[in-house]
This record gives C-alpha cells, structure tokens and sequence, in this order.
C-alpha cells in the first residue's frame, strides 16, 4: 500500500527486535470476545489513486457549483474568489502538515502568521485583542456568550431576533448545558433594536448582529449603551467580515466581543467547512478569553520570535478550570485568511466591499423591479431580504428550474416564524450583471 | 528559573557566546530574515487588481465607515516571500519523523488535497437545494458508512469540528439521555482518569457535569478498584470518559468490564478516540461497550494538521445515545419515487419515534473539506490497508520503544501499542530534564515527542511515530535519540544550549505571559524592551 | 588554483576550521540531511497502488525485458520527504531578489499555474482532432496576436521550445530566404558582436554558417566602424545577430543604422529578445528594422524558469521572412460556414503563394503549457501592465546602478536599462575577485549577479532586478553588497571562505569534470575517493 | 497593478535618486522615430484575476479532454495517470521559481536531482550516461543525428519507416542545415529492418524506433550489429517511456544512442508541450553529447555534491565550438519524470507496463473482431495499427461523432505513404474495458 513504507523483510525483522512472534502479541489486551478475526465486512479493499480519483470526482460532477451560473446564495457563507497565490501558500507542506506550534523555535512560520493574524482581526474589527481562531462565527458567538457570563458573572444571555438562527441554535446548545439562561427575541428584519428594551440587570450579554441573517445593517452603539447601563456586555456577530471594508467597524459602536465568520476572505465554500471563526474582545477580559493566544516574546539570543502564550487559560494546562475545551481550531483557514488579507490590504478590502454593496444595490433594484416583490431591507452590505407573493420555498425551487439559484427561504432557518414568504440573496464581486438579469427574469417569470 | 503548570522551565538559561558569522541583512543563506507585514506593508499597496465600481450607489444608512482599518497591504510577488520564507522557519511532517504522542502525525496524502478542491466540493454552498448538491451529500453518507462499519456503533454525527468539539457532541447527548430519563439533575458525576487529555475534564465542566478523577494502576490502566470505589455510590453517575488506547499509549484490558460496571451504575461510556489509529481494523469500540465515541479525521485518517487546524470530530453514537444525537442530520427522502439525500435540520423531521436531539454544535453540518480528505484515504488504503497501517503503527512504536529502552526509560512494562511511553528516571534526577531532551532532538533534525503529558509519569516523553515511518527513518531517530540520552545521562550541559541549529534558541515563554504582546503596535515590543 | 575558460577558479581556498556543533544524523536543525534515492530505496517498494493485471496476454514477440532495471522505489510519505528536504537547500525567487542579469527572474504568478493546470488545456492530446480542441487553438491564436502587436511584426513562429530554439527557428528562416533566393551557399557570414550570448555564435554555426565577431566600441555598443569594415565586402554576408538591448543592459543607439546597413548588404537582421522585458510597450522591433526576434515567455512573460526550464521562445518573424516560417502553422479554415482553427502541418496546406517553410523544429506544436502562462499574465498585466512593468524593470536597476556606484565600477556610463553592469575595476587588481563577491552575496541570502558575462567587461558582474521587487528588497541588497563591496576593496581574506552559511561550501568543480561521476554506482564516489 | 510592488511614491523618490526626470531618460538611446507614444493600440488593458480566470476557463471548457470517454490518441504522447504528489513537489516554490543550478551551493536541490534522473535514464535504458535532458523526444532525436555525425566523422544519417514523422522532420530541418544527408526510408509497420540493408560505409548513423510510430516492436539486435559493421552508429528512438517496463532495454539490443520522449512519466499531455526529452550514450562519446551534465564532487569541507560538469562542450563556454546551442532544457518536466518514477520503482513500472500492454491486447481483441478491420501490427507493447475499409481520416471523424476519440490516421502523419486506410490507436492504464467495448461498439456502427 502505497502509504505504507514497511516492506514485508521490514516487519519480520522489526518483530524480530521487538521479541514478538507477531503483531497479534500487541493485541493481546483486546478482550478475546471483541477481537476482529477477518478484515471488516461490507467496506471496499484498497484501491489506487486512478481509481479513487474517478470515484470522488463522478461524485463531485453531481454537484451544481457556486461558478455555474447565476448563485445568490449567502446566509453565513459567500462566494468570493480567492485568488491562487493564497491556495499556493496554504499548500506548502510546512504550513499544511506541521501540528500546532508547541515547539517554538521550529515553529515560528505558523506563530508570525498568528500574530499576524491576531493583529488584522483587531484592527478590522477595531477591537484591543483577537485570538488564534475559534472552529467557524457560530461556534466563537457560543464562546463569547459563555466568556461574557465568566466575565460578568451572570448567566443569562439575550439574542437579537436578527441573529442566524443557527448561531442562536449552537448558542442555546452550549448555554444550557452550562446552566446559563437563553433568552431570544422573535425574528424579525429589523431584530437588533429589540435588544434595547429587553436588557435588564440579570443579563450577561446581549448578542446583536449586524449585517444581520436578513442582511438588514443596524447602528449597535444604543444597544451598547443599554447594554452597559445595565452592566451587560455587547457581543457584536458578524458573518460577512468583507462588511468590515466598508461599515462601521464593532469596536467604534462599543461592540465588548466580536464573534465573527472569515471565511469570506481566503477561504472557499466547501459546502460548509472548513472555515474560521474569529474571535475579539478588550484587553481587560482576555484573561477569560477562550481559545490559543499569540505573544511575542525574545529568544534566548534576544531575538523577537512568537509563541503561544496565556495558556493557562486552556484545557491542555488548566483542564477543568479552562475557559473552553477547545484544543485544535482553524489553523490552516486563519493563514489562508491572513494571506488573503495581507494580499488586499485597507485598499483592496474597501474596494472589494465596494464592488459587493454595488452588487447588492443592482440587485435590489432589478428584484424590486419584479412585479410582487418587496424589498424589505433598507440599509444592507452585500444581502438583501425580499418579500414574494408566493411561498418563498416555492420560489427558491422554482428559479433553480431556471438555472438560478436565488437564495435561501428564510422559513429553511425560521420555519416557525412567519416569515413564509421571505428571500435572502446575497449578492458578491463574483456576481455580474448579466447573473442579475438573468434572477430578475427568471423570478418575473417565476411569479407571473 | 520559573516554573509553568506543568513543571518544565520556561526562561531558557543563558546563552553561551557563538562565534558566529553576521550578515548585514540578518539572512543567514537561505535562511531568510522576515519582518512582520505591518512592518513591511503600506496601507496604498494592494496584491489585488479589481474592476472599478461602476457608480455611486450606497444603501449603508449611517454606517459607512469613517477611516480605513490600517491593514498592510503587500502586492502579489512580496506576498509570496513573505510566506514562502516564513514557511521555512517551521518543521513538518513532510520534512521528517513527527513523533508528537497523542497526535499521530502521519503522512498527509496529495491525493485528499486535490479531490478537496474539486470544485463540486470546494465551491458549493451548504444552503444551496439539496436536490444541487446529492454528490457532496453523497460523501457524507458514505463517510457515515465506513465511520460506522469501522467502529460497530450505531450512528454518527458529523458535525462536530475537531475532537474536543466531538467530546462536547457525546457529552451533551448523554446529557440529553439524562434529560429524557429525567435524572439530568442528580446524575451529574463524570469520572476521568489522572492520564485523561485535558479535553476531557474541560469538556465534562462545559456539559454542566462534575469532574472526579481516577487513580491510575501501576500498569498505566485504570486502577480497577479506585474505579469500583466511585461506584460505591452510583445514585450521580453520569458516565465516564476513558481513552482508549489510552495517552500512556497502552489498551485498557479492563475496558469491557469497565463498560459493564458503569452502565449498571446507570452510566454512560464515552470513549476519547483520538487513538483510534492503533486499533482500527482489530477491534471495534461498539463491541466495547462504547457509548460515544469521537473520531479525530485530522489524526487516524490524514487529514493534515495545517498548524493547528482545522479538523473534523465525527461522533459515533450507541444505540442508547443515537435517538439524542444532534442536528443536522442525513436523512433520506423517497417521496416521489427517487432517493434524495436531505438534511433533517428541525427535530421534526426525523424519523422514529423517541427522537430527541440535544441541540446544535454549529452552524451548517461539519466539516465537508475534511470530509472529501478523509474518505478518498480511507477508499485508497481500503479496509484492508487501514488494518494494515494501523498494525504497522503499533510495530512501529513497540521497535521505536525496543530500541531505546537499552539506554532510557520505559513508563510501563509490556508492548506498547501506537506510541511509547518514557519517564525521566533514567537521568537519576540530574539537571538535565525532559525538555533539554526534547529541544536536543530538533537540532538532529526532528520533531521533539509529547513531552510532561501525560501527567501521571514524571517527565513523560510519549513517542508516536505512526505507520507512514520507514524503518530507515525510525533507526535515524532512535540513534540519534539515544545519544541525546547518553549525553542527558551524563548531564552533558550543552543540552541545556540546545537547540542551537534551529531559527531561533529557546524562546523566553515567561515573559511572553507576563507582560503579553498579543497585537502589533509600533511602540510595544518586548526586543525593544529588551533593549532598553 | 586551476582556471577554467572563462578565467574563474573552480577550486576553493583550503577550508578554516569552523567549531561547529555536530549531529549524529547529519541534519541540523531544520536542514536535513537527504541522501540519494539509490542509497534510500529499493526495487521491491512502490509508492503506486496498481490493479491487478487480469489474465496473462503478451504479444511482445522475442523482446519481454529479461531482468529489471534496479531503480529504486519509495513509499509516497518517503517520496515527498526526498523531495521537500532536497527542495529547501535550493534558492528561489520565492526566497529573494534573484539578480542574474540576461536571466530575468521575475515573480511567477500562481494563477499562471492554476490555468496551466485547467483539465482543458492540460489534459488534451496534440493529435486530437482540431475540433475537439478549439479552444487549445483559441489560446494560440490569442497569443500570437499579442505577440504580433508587441512587437510589430508579420508573423510569429510557435513552435520553438525555448530562445535558443528560437534563434535556431530565426536563422533557419534566414537560410530558407538566401535559398529562395538561390544565395544560400555564398551568403554563409554572420555577424555577432563580442558581447553576444553563447547560444548565438553556437546558433550560427549550427545551422551553417560561419561566424565573425564585432568588436565592442568603448560605450558598451557596437563599434558602428568595425561593423562597417566588415560590410567593406557584403557579397557574402548572411546577417546579423544582435541583442537589444544588449547584454550590457545598454540599448543599441545605431539599431536603425545597422538594419538598413545589414540590409542594403543583402543580409538579414536577427534581434536575440531575451531583453524584451526593458522595453515592452515602449518601441517594437518591427519598427527598428528586425526581420526574426526569439522571445523568451520564461523570462519576459513570467512562465517559471523550472531549475532549467521548460521554456518558451515563439518567434516573430519579419514580412520578408514570413514564408519561411517553418511548420505547423495556425490556420483558420472557413469552409462549411463555421470558423474553425487548424494546423497547417504541411506545406501544401499553406495558404498564400511563395509560402516555402523551412521544416519542422519538433514535434507538434509547441509548448502549450507555457503559452497559457504567457497569456493569462498577459491579459492580467494588459498593454497598460505590460509598459509599466517595462519601465519599473529599467527603473530598479538604475535605482540599484546609482546606489552601487558610489563603491563599485560601472562597466560603462550614463543610464542602464533592465540591467545594470559593472567590472571588477574597483578592486585595483588585489586578490579578491567577481567569484568571491558573488559567494559573499549567497551569505547575505541573496542569489548572486550573472558572472564573467558578457565576456567584453572584466569580471563582470550583471544584475537585472525586474520589476517585481520593491523597493524595501533593492535596498536590502544593495545595502549587503556594498558592505561586500567594501571589504572586497580591503581585500578581506574571508571572503574567500565564503559562502560559509549555505547548505555547502564552495564545489570543486575541476574535480567533477576532471573525473566525471555523471551516475550513481555503488563503487564510485568522489567521497570515498576523497577519503582514500 | 497586482504583481508591481513600487508604488507611485517609490517610483518618485527612487527617480529622485537616480537623478532622472523621468522614465523617458533611461529610453533617450531609442530612435525618435520608434518611441511608442500611447500604449499599444488592439489589446485590452489590465484585468483581475476572476475575470482573467474566467476567460481561460472558458477556452478550457471548449476542448474535450482525454478524460472525457473513450480516448485511445497516441503517437508520440500519451495519456496516463500521474500521481498527486508528483504535481505537489513540482509546483513547490524552491524548484518551480528557480533557475538553471549554476551556484551549486544554494541549488543542491535541483542538483542531486538532476543526477538522480540521469541515473534513472541511464538504467532505465540500460546506457552507461544520461544528460539532464533534452526539449522533448524529437529533438534529442535530431541532436542524436549531429552527435553521431561528430563521433562518426561521417555526413549521412538514415531514417527508419518506422520512425515518427515528426521525429525525421525535425531531424531532416538540422541535419540538413548542417550539411548532413538524410535518407529516409519509406514508411512501413515493420520500417525498421530495411536498416539493415541500407546502411552503408558513409552513414554515420541509423534512427531506428521500437515500439515505432505504428506500434510495431522491433529486435533492434540485428540492425545495431548493421550499423556497427559498417562503422555506423545506433541512435534508438522510444516515444513510449513506460514500454522499457516490459520491454527489452536499448543498452541490451546494442544502441550507441538513445534519444527517448518522457512525457509519459509525471507529465501530462499538454497538447504537445512542455515535454521531456531524454538522451542516453556510451561513456566513450560523452564530451560530444549535446546538453548539460550533472556531475558528483565534494565541497571545500569534504562533503558530497553536485555540480554541472563538462560545461566546455556548452555554448555559454565554448560558444561557436559548442556541442548544441541548448540552453534552457526541460528542467520542471525531469522532475516530475524523476519523482514519478522514484513512486514507482522496478515494481511500480513493470507493473504499470503490464497493464498498458494488456490494454492494447484487448483492444487489439475486439477491435480485430470488427468485421472489416484488420490488425496490422504482431508485436506491440501499447498501441496499434489496423486497416479499415474506409479511409482512415473519415473513421477518426466518425468516430469522434460517436464520442470516441479513436486514434490517429497514418494518413495525419504521413499523407503520402500510400496509407490512408490504416488507423494507429494506444491503449493505457487508463483505458477501461468500458471504453474498449464502446470503441468497438462504435467501430461496427461506422464501418456498417
Ligand atoms: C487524547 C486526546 N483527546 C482529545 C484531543 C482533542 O482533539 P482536537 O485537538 O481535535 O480537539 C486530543 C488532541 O490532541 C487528544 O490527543
Ligand atoms: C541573451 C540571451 N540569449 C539567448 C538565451 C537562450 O535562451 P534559452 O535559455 O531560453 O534557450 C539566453 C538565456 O539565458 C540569453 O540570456
């Protein structure tokens, strides 16, 4: 086989050292009742890389992609194009097939892109201190939660009837099994604003998002500062970090934590994963902080180099006293985010969130166009939120008849929220007009 | 010299002089001096060419931002030295034996990565019509198929993101079965051995449970009667988390035994999988009486590590466990005649009755880039070859531990299975220690082993090299460690240098902690510091 | 010290004792050590799964090979170590300023790769019918059209494999032209001055014709008078090959003066193009009287030099030469109402009268791969790109010739173009020469200048930067060649030691070509006989 | 512009120091007459990578890949599958962007595998040298032809019928430039034998293929004992690397030269480049081989390593003298060669071999069974020729419609040699048994 580098006259010598008749002697604490005699039933032996290859890739040809024709799909992922220097870095084997860098003095290509990383992630989102990555945005919004209750010592947590409802889902996961109280606000496109009156002392944080599920953009400072008058904290989510080229960054509305998504920048779709979850917060709270922290430090030549530090805080130090279990998180995905980024820098990142707003605009226009259609968002980055006479599902199925695939029905996420009818479409520098020409007839055709 | 948790120095002593050749530009050959990008970067520099926006359109409301954020940027032919040099400052596996216990580093294969960019993988979207996307819901299903043929269970969720995030998947169902028999509140007790990953213990506090730990035996396994003591009273028992092989690299012969005692106390076994690698092919956890199971995709089935991330903790559930496993779900649809692949992703949805998920882990449904990885090896090697790799990985560990027990220490009597085990006994308490070892091996040319973990040997040095060693390579390393060992013996000092080959010498991490530099800034540096 | 022909030592100065630390694997830190494939593999391993051959057909008649050939085989996971660790002892552009002049070692875009590697150009066969590889063709037709337009020329040849090939691909042309003309057999001078590049005096006489050497004038161009002298009798002249700019980084003044002069002689006028990087967008060879000019895509249009290749060298050819253009040729075939690219493989397939190619250079039609490299970086630069990057290539290395003077000796005054020459004059003849600043430069990590080239200058030294590095890499390099410079002016003896950071140490060169060890056999090692 | 690191400011003060007023200074040795004013009329300006990709994707899209169906196209190239990580190592940084190794020090890498490679042509072909190749196979070819002439003293080459025609073009357009003479013999499945009786006292050396351009395998023994009796040489020409897997080696059968095209190992089909061309002599004719040497020696510390050697046949040293004016050869492509056939082996080759020729028996099996087609070649390793009713052109057309790439007409490479009717078709690894039915299948359909 052809992963394997022990040739037959290898392992007879090798047991040969080892003093073992043969491999079965290493088996030998198998309880006798559990020990397999023959090779598993019911799975394939192996096979070469010819034949592999035409398996996995007759499986990929059924898939329609985000390249083939018109795609409007957003909610949480978006199609960007990354370009191919950024895939070339990541593929370097001492980036891909190197561990976490425990070992610093041979490890300083991955911790330098960390505290790099750390640094783009504060300033974009204007906040004091980011970590190393959480697993993706809806796993980072659980631990902000969870590090806003440590942090305030309460346990209760406020969403916004705005936030995705899976974050909210991964978020009331997490909380109740710690004890901690899930209160959410009914959906609704404008669901940040309700925060305001529903804060009250015993809450820990309120988690606003903004550009919302809907697309819906919404100013957070008065929900910060209600937030804070009642001693609450302001988790601010965000899972189109492309926004932050162009919109009010967190930390200028008074955001306490951010929790983000960055696959937008550097990393493809892949159908859901892998991607990066982005995690910021104050200075004075990173001692709760979750997740692998990158300092600089000096060597013992004093020379700068970085190491992962703060780790007191985590599980392979502090076991069960550890803000959070997390061990691996999203290493390669933060490279390719900082690459990607590094790669646009302040210039390229607005002009790219120009060219996505743009888009959406055009869109907005020629969908609002459509006889029936309301648009229901007002203020919005790259997504929109519209309102069809027919049943928004319907409408999704029937586009993609039409080759188009229109965004996602709102009641796929909300199904019990009254909100039958709406469409969310997300729109990228990957779209052209020609895409949005072809959405608007087919929808005109859709619901004629 | 300060002390960290674990008991290993942090400063490193003082540096002898070098008489090293200096370079103007800080490069030594083609070793490359390489500044941070804030340092080399501008703010009007861009790697990006895009088309200009075509007019002035803007629906922001108020929210337009006020100024840029400051990011560097670098054009396309300096962002690829940027990286390129730095990537030379790391070790990998495909530069050598990565023998990080507990991690099974092993080869990653070129094949997962190219079928991982086919862009019907790569480039669809988890929101789009099921009915555009059955050929990615197909990997997953036959994912689930060989998970759960491998392992004897019942079902699997895919979801989780890495093992730790696995170990909250399994914890939380059980949690759920607790619920469901209405004794969440009083069943509240998890017990975790002393040799537990801290995973573990930090997992079972973030499920809302209590940690109470067990005594290891002499023998490296679970001391079978501290364990049936904490069963004296198994009113709380909520479960335990055992991992097996175990992190002393040895199998728990007391696991079925183990299994049967907690479920008579009303228990659960989650069982930590991150050594899966050693047994696969020769016993299946679901004839062990397992519960709850993660899988790390990351280790026993090669997907690369990428520096820490990211990974895939696939979870396979008992029959007990299976009715609380979380959403989403795989589920098939045959209304109207053909099979369709669906997501169930509201507990209405599924089938069967009894049904009662404990949640969600994420948003979407796991990890699909890992997923395409781990099937095409799991397709190339086959049921026949994973057997094969897995017995070549313990042969591999049991030589490694063969040949340096002459001269070091092993922690346990016996064969070992995937990873050997050392304590620092053999230095008799000599200044030299475990990590003066460990930095020694890098200027040879490799990886150091796991070092202080686990925590119930002194010193511990756990050596995994995997299957994907040749023999070759597992003899360079044993010479090469055994004369580490020699010299540790004799309490050469210069180990106390070492590594004086690599990039850069030992790294102060105490400072790193007490006066922490988490961001650049042009006026905070600890060199400046330093300096001053 | 021995010499060979270009006066340069080949064996280094006995070696100063370095107190360096000592490994027992032969690696030191992040270097590994790696030995040969024959030392590491063997003939019964494989890194290939294959499926069994069905049953037992042969039809090989007498000639079934009766014994292997012993090449060795490796496991994958051994196979990409042998590769990545041979891999990091190589200097790339992707580690740093790569200077050789004549060379231009510019950036390498990975887009060109990923288009290159698109399943439509990559895995389509030369011989498949022209309909089903239309858009192979669109690509050909795409890029000679930029080509044509770049340079101002008729026509351009596709099939020469690299410059050299091209040149060939020129002055075959030429020779078909005199034979149309019935000259071929009295018309056999070419004229090349000194300065010339290797490949054109070799060029020349392979393809019969004899060659006569132009003397440089003291400004680094042509002598216009010598060159005249040699026209006193054109009757037997063939043609000119000459570099512009030229290999002095200097663009020849009299360029028009000359082609008319080669002309009204009844010659033809070669332009060797490896410099067309200095002056794209800014002037056309066609209008300066160029009748064939090879192009280098590996060097003006950025496809990756490869460690040697593969290149590139399409070649433009003038009106007068056009129908001589040897085969295949690109043609477009209208008939049945649809447009549709073919390839004319044969003369009579040609269309137009008196069209009288001279042959064929190879097999097929080029080198496709490279040609989507070309013109994906052509269509992303664009003719706005494609003039800028021209003119901050002349830039850089007037920015480097300004900033090196101050201590080094420019071979000649005034502005330089893409490269810029210097002598090694500023050393007053102390023993400290070209070869030892070079190695110097590999110290600081950079890769040194083009040496001893063009042979008109005394050890020459020739840096052509491209227009890919920023400003920050110039003045890295400058500053560390200066502060060589300087000691090399001191005469510092140290120098002769270097480079004392690279993987090696200088080679001995007169011993590999004294007793060449061109394969690997067990019995012979210059090693071992070292050790004798 | 994304691959320019200067900015406006750079090129200010950089200008600045140089003393110029502007660019225009450093061009003032430029004819008036011939400075371009405004940028060139005809071609479009700069793009970004998407639109750039797209555009390319889209002329990809419109060429059928030999991946797509039935496809048995070779004749000098040919279509297997290379391994992944072959493409890996390629692509990495340290060998893609480097140059020729001419400072052994920092180039060790390119180096020792360039040595290697020799190595492994040397054995492969059973020759006691190789050198670190050629353009492609038809051009070592040629160079065979000028260095036989060099060794011989002699102005007169001759050509098999059997050799490929492009080969004997490419060899006809240097020798005779040269002023060497080109005989070349007529085409004919068994075109090598006739070798032996045409080579005379002033032939410097006859270019003999096996398996030839149809195919067909020849003994070259007997032709090789010819050529030597007439004090001519044996330039062997394979255009099928992966036959000396099975196949009885050149070296054995007494080949002076072996000019060989590797393109069927690491290298994809490319439509038609780059390539590899191999070139194997005997030890006793080295200093008149044409391209480069990789040579073993020892550094100033003692330690083994590799340098280019015997450079004094080189143009870049000996100039007018030189040996070939090659310069850059096929670098990039030798590796991949190199690291292909170091995962595969003596075991991985024979094994690969075997599975090649017995593709071709099968196809040779049912395509015999059509009714009218007649199999013409006896002894073959992985292609074939076969005479069809109807003219061989209109078969390939026919059968294209069908959606089988069926082959190559002799009468494409050979318009003249009274062959029309004669279909030359290979078979690989890649060739499935699905694809031989339904190229039988379509074969019967067409000649019905
Ligand atoms: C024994 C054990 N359990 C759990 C984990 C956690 O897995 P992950 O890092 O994928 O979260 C690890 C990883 O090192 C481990 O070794
Ligand atoms: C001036 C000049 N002419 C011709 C050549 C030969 O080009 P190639 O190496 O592509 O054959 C070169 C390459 O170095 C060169 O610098």
């Amino acid at each position: 086989m052809r992963y394997l580098p022990l040739t037959p006259e290898d392992r007879a010598d090798m047991l040969h050292v080892v003093g073992a008749e043969s491999v079965d002697s290493f088996y030998e604490d198998v309880p006798k009742s559990a020990r397999l005699k023959a090779t598993i039933e019911g799975l394939p032996d192996h096979q070469g890389e010819l034949a592999v290859e035409r398996h996995m890739s007759r499986l990929a040809a059924k898939n329609r992609t985000a390249s083939d024709g018109a795609f409007f799909v957003g909610c949480g992922a978006y199609k960007h194009h990354v370009p191919a220097s950024v895939d070339h870095i990541i593929q370097r084997s001492e980036f891909l097939t190197t561990y976490t860098p425990y070992q610093p003095e041979i490890a300083q290509g991955t911790l330098q892109t960390l505290f790099e990383f750390q640094t783009q992630v504060a300033m974009l989102t204007d906040m004091e201190v980011a970590n190393a990555s959480m697993y993706d945005g809806s796993t980072a919004c659980a631990e902000g939660a969870l590090m806003a209750c440590r942090v305030t010592r309460r346990k209760k947590v406020m969403l916004s009837g705005g936030l995705h409802p899976h974050y909210a889902d991964a978020t009331r996961t997490l909380c109740e099994a710690a004890g901690i109280e899930v209160v959410q606000l009914t959906p609704a496109i404008d669901g940040e604003r309700a925060l305001i009156d529903a804060v009250d002392e015993e809450t820990a944080c309120v988690i606003a998002q903004s550009p919302n599920v809907f697309g819906q953009l919404t100013d957070l400072s008065p929900i910060a500062d209600a937030a804070h008058d009642k001693g609450a904290l302001l988790v601010d989510v965000i899972t189109e970090i492309v926004s932050l080229g162009l919109v009010a960054p967190p930390g200028e509305m008074g955001a306490d934590i951010v929790a983000a998504e960055g696959q937008s920048i550097g990393n493809s779709l892949n159908f859901g994963g892998p991607y990066v979850g982005l995690f910021a917060c104050r200075q004075k709270h990173v001692r709760q902080a979750p997740g692998r922290l990158c300092g600089e430090t000096v060597d013992a030549s004093g020379a700068r180099g970085f190491v992962l530090t703060l780790s007191t805080r985590e599980q392979h130090i502090r076991r069960d006293k550890a803000t959070s279990n997390i061990c691996t998180n999203a290493g390669l995905c933060t490279l390719a985010f900082t690459a990607h980024l590094t790669l646009l820098g302040d210039k390229g990142l607005s002009h790219l969130a120009e060219l996505n707003h743009e888009a959406a605009c055009d869109l907005a226009d020629a969908l609002g166009a459509v006889k029936g259609v309301e648009i229901l968002t007002d203020a919005y980055f790259n997504e929109i939120s519209y309102k069809t006479p027919k049943p928004a599902h319907e409408v999704i199925v029937a586009l993609e008849a039409k080759g188009v695939l229109g965004g996602v029905a709102a009641s796929r996420l909300m199904p019990d929220a009254g909100l039958d009818n709406v469409v969310i479409a997300a729109a990228t520098e990957c779209t052209t007009d020609e895409d949005i020409q072809t959405y608007a007839q087919a929808l005109t055709e859709v619901l004629a | 010299m300060s002390m960290n948790a674990q008991g290993r120095p942090t400063s490193p002593a003082t540096l002898a002089a070098s008489g090293d050749v200096q370079t103007t530009t800080g490069s030594r050959g083609l070793q490359q001096r390489e500044d941070l990008i804030f340092e080399i970067g501008s703010v009007d520099k861009t790697g990006v060419d895009l088309p200009m926006p075509k007019g002035r359109k803007s629906r922001l409301g108020t929210l337009k931002r006020k100024s840029g954020a400051g990011l560097p940027g670098l054009a396309e032919p300096e962002t690829m030295r940027h990286y390129v040099r730095l990537s030379q400052k790391n070790y990998a596996i495909d530069l050598g034996l990565f023998p990080l216990g507990s991690c099974t580093m092993k080869h990653n294969p070129r094949l997962n990565e190219r079928m991982a960019r086919l862009p019907g993988f790569a480039d669809v979207h988890p929101l789009q019509p099921e009915t555009s996307v059955q050929g990615a819901m197909d990997v997953i299903e036959e994912l689930e198929d060989w998970l759960i043929k491998l392992t004897g269970m019942t079902s699997v969720a895919m979801s989780p993101k890495a093992g730790a995030h696995g170990e909250l998947c399994g914890m939380l169902a059980i949690r759920e079965a607790l619920i469901a028999r209405g004794e969440a509140d009083v069943r509240t007790r998890v017990l975790v051995p002393e040799s537990a990953h801290g995973t573990n213990p930090a997992t079972a506090i973030q499920c809302g449970f209590k940690v109470d730990e067990i005594a290891a035996a002499p023998d490296g396994r679970v001391d079978l009667e501290n364990f049936k003591e904490k069963l004296a009273d198994p009113s709380d028992i909520a479960g335990i988390m055992l991992t097996n092989p175990n992190t002393c690299g040895l199998f728990e012969r007391d696991i079925k035994e183990i299994a049967d005692l907690i479920h008579d106390a009303g228990g659960y076994f989650y069982c930590d999988g991150a050594n899966f690698n050693a047994i696969v092919g020769r016993v299946r956890p679901g004839d062990l009486g397992v519960d709850a199971m993660h899988i790390n995709l990351h280790k026993t089935f090669s997907t690369p590590h990428g520096g820490g991330g990211p990974g895939s903790g696939p979870t396979v559930l008992s029959a007990a466990l299976t009715p609380y496993a979380p959403l989403p779900q795989l589920a098939v649809d045959n209304s109207g005649g053909t099979r369709t692949l669906v997501f169930a992703e509201h507990a209405e949805q599924l089938a069967g009755a009894g049904r009662q998920p404990f949640g969600r882990l994420c948003a979407f449904h796991g990890q699909m880039g890992m997923f395409v990885r781990a099937l095409t090896y799991m397709l190339s090697h086959g049921a026949d070859g994973l057997k094969q790799a897995a017995e070549d990985a313990v042969l591999n560990a049991n030589y490694l531990q063969a040949r340096l027990k002459t001269t070091m220490s092993p922690a346990f009597d016996g064969y070992c299975m995937h990873e050997a085990l050392f304590s620092d006994a053999f230095l008799n308490g000599n200044e030299i220690e475990t990590l003066d070892i460990a930095k020694a091996l890098i200027d040879e040319g490799f990886h150091p082993m796991t070092m202080y973990f686990p925590l119930v040997v002194h010193g511990a040095m756990l050596i995994e090299p995997t299957e994907t060693e040749s023999r070759r390579e597992l003899d360079r390393f044993a010479d090469a460690l055994l004369s580490i060992a020699e010299r540790a013996r004799r309490a050469d000092p210069s180990l106390k240098q070492a590594p004086m080959l690599a990039p850069m010498r030992r790294l102060d991490e105490t400072q790193a902690a007490r006066r922490p530099v988490l961001t650049w800034s042009p006026s905070v540096s600890p060199v400046r510091r330093a300096a001053e």
